[in-house]
């Protein structure tokens, strides 16, 4: 039984460092760079356990850290090289005057209108209707563009933290009743196994879980002989 | 509230509203205990000091209600600034407009000019003209609002037998109708 | 031309036009033959005369340009007749991203992501989506890469007439981290 823990998603490799350096209360001018390498390296060893895809930003960030980390015990050997840590610390400081930016602006900003403005009146050029212009193709066409303006505000942010958890594909359970449905409809029986060939792991949490909602429904029947034997899914006579 | 105050109400509501509106709902919106007396007086009172002054903005009653409009004696520079840099052709607009009422009926006036950001008057005009839409009763809020409707024309002439055979929404993601 | 007319004609073309417009296009409106400082000198003293008396109608400066709106302080009588439109809440990635357009325009989509070390398509996409940037052409050196820049309706979205009024950067350089 795996615990749920809560962990931190972060927008980038900056925003997590960032963040490691703040809670350690680490000066970003004098950054140890042998810690907040190893604690860089345990957050992206932790994304892992949780199965959470760990992006190339990320990874590209963490050899960089252990390229710095080489460098610097090099450095601190040495004398008269420019320290390596210079770019990254830059790049935070940069990283960090915007974050902190940021935030006051998310405080300033007034997210209902009080203020209420005029719609422009529409000039058009002609006078005349062309009924042939109206048709299926040219709803379809305007489609994405009309609704768009209105609507997509909620939903992107919702997209946008659904792709930086799942990052990647989202599979419905929806898509997959329907794919069983189809299966069924031809054949009298199929088995799980069968059905999620080639399947990751998302995609067969969502087959089984499309089962269950089968069964729910009467649309199915499922017979399991022995424990972990595999399940034959039958179409319901009913 | 003072008099005073109660004329610029009457003036922020007209001005957002944009549509006629009756001295019966503007005295609901401005506040109830005053008399319909009172609120009258004070929207003449906004009239006059408009007309006396030959001011940019006009109120003009039509039947029992009032609405906002430019004054006529400018008509020709409000001609050269509406003068649109992008020219949509009528057939475009009605499009739209029509796309609009399809997917979101029961719909008003001012919900589709809030979605398309423009007024909406002329091509609601032809989309009626035509039978592709009707005034399927109204709102039963302040303005009393048309409510809109497409037709079994506008099925017809999309070759359609119901509006569910509309393309499915869903498969533009970031389109939500409710 | 009497004065007082010029400044009914430019209340009259603001009021049909209800979008954000310049002094010079007012110009361009109202009659070449004036200059601008004259112009701005009648516009000036309209938005005055609604300032002084708090009248319902008010006119905003963005950047360089005007637009006439509704007077906050009586926004709960004409939420009465009208739904405000509501603003998006912004995620931490698109705030980010729009603080540093803010700050940095104009600005290449490089450039932003070497500051923030993540890739920015989708929430730029976001960001022009929500007209609150545009993309202001392009550079000319190798891959011709879109500059952005932010709009007036980021200005709105936060309340400020310019862009000098955020505060200024050097603000954030020496605050401790938290």
């Amino acid at each position: 039984m795996k615990y749920n823990i809560q962990l931190q998603i972060y927008e980038g490799p900056l925003d997590l460092l960032y963040d490691l350096i703040s809670k350690h209360k680490i000066d970003i001018k004098d950054i140890s760079i042998i810690e907040i390498t190893k604690q860089y390296l345990h957050y992206l060893e932790m994304l892992d356990k949780m199965d959470l895809e760990i992006t190339s930003e990320f990874i590209t960030m963490a050899s960089k850290l252990l390229e710095i980390k080489s460098k610097y015990l090099l450095y601190m050997q040495r004398d008269e090289e420019e320290d390596p840590r210079l770019e990254l610390m830059e790049k935070l400081e940069e990283y960090k005057k915007y974050k902190l930016a940021s935030q006051d602006i998310r405080e300033n900003i007034s997210y209902i209108n009080e203020v209420f403005y005029r719609n422009k009146e529409e000039i058009i050029i002609d006078d005349k209707i062309d009924l042939e212009e109206i048709s299926i193709e040219a709803i379809k066409n305007i489609l994405p563009y009309i609704l768009k303006v209105k609507s997509s505000e909620e939903e992107s942010e919702k997209d946008e933290r659904l792709t930086k958890i799942v990052r990647g594909r989202i599979i419905s359970v929806e898509e997959k009743i329907t794919y069983i449905r189809d299966v069924i409809k031809n054949k009298e029986e199929v088995k799980f196994t069968n059905i999620i060939e080639n399947c990751d792991k998302d995609e067969i949490i969502a087959t089984f879980l499309s089962i269950l909602e089968l069964i729910k429904s009467k649309e199915i029947i499922v017979v399991q002989d022995l424990f972990f034997d595999d399940i034959l899914i039958k179409k319901s006579s009913e | 509230m003072k008099r005073e105050e109660i004329k610029y109400i009457i003036e922020s509501v007209m001005f957002a509203y944009g549509e006629p509106i009756s001295i019966k709902e503007l005295n609901y919106i401005v506040n109830e205990e005053l008399s319909s007396k009172e609120i009258e007086f004070m929207l003449n009172s906004l009239i006059d000091e408009y007309k006396d002054n030959n001011r940019g903005i006009q109120i003009i009653k039509l039947e029992n209600k009032y609405q906002m409009c430019t004054n006529k004696d400018y008509a020709d520079y409000i001609k050269k600034v509406l003068e649109p840099k992008k020219k949509k052709t009528l057939s475009q607009a009605t499009l739209e407009t029509l796309t609009i009422i399809a997917y979101k009926q029961p719909i008003t006036k001012v919900e589709i000019e809030n979605i398309r950001g423009v007024k909406c008057d002329k091509v609601l005009q032809t989309l009626l003209e035509n039978d592709l839409i009707i005034e399927a009763g109204r709102l039963n809020k302040i303005g009393k609002p048309i409510i809109y409707r497409t037709t079994d024309e506008f099925l017809k002439l999309l070759n359609i037998e119901k509006l569910e055979y509309l393309p499915p929404i869903e498969k533009y993601q970031d389109i939500e109708v409710k």
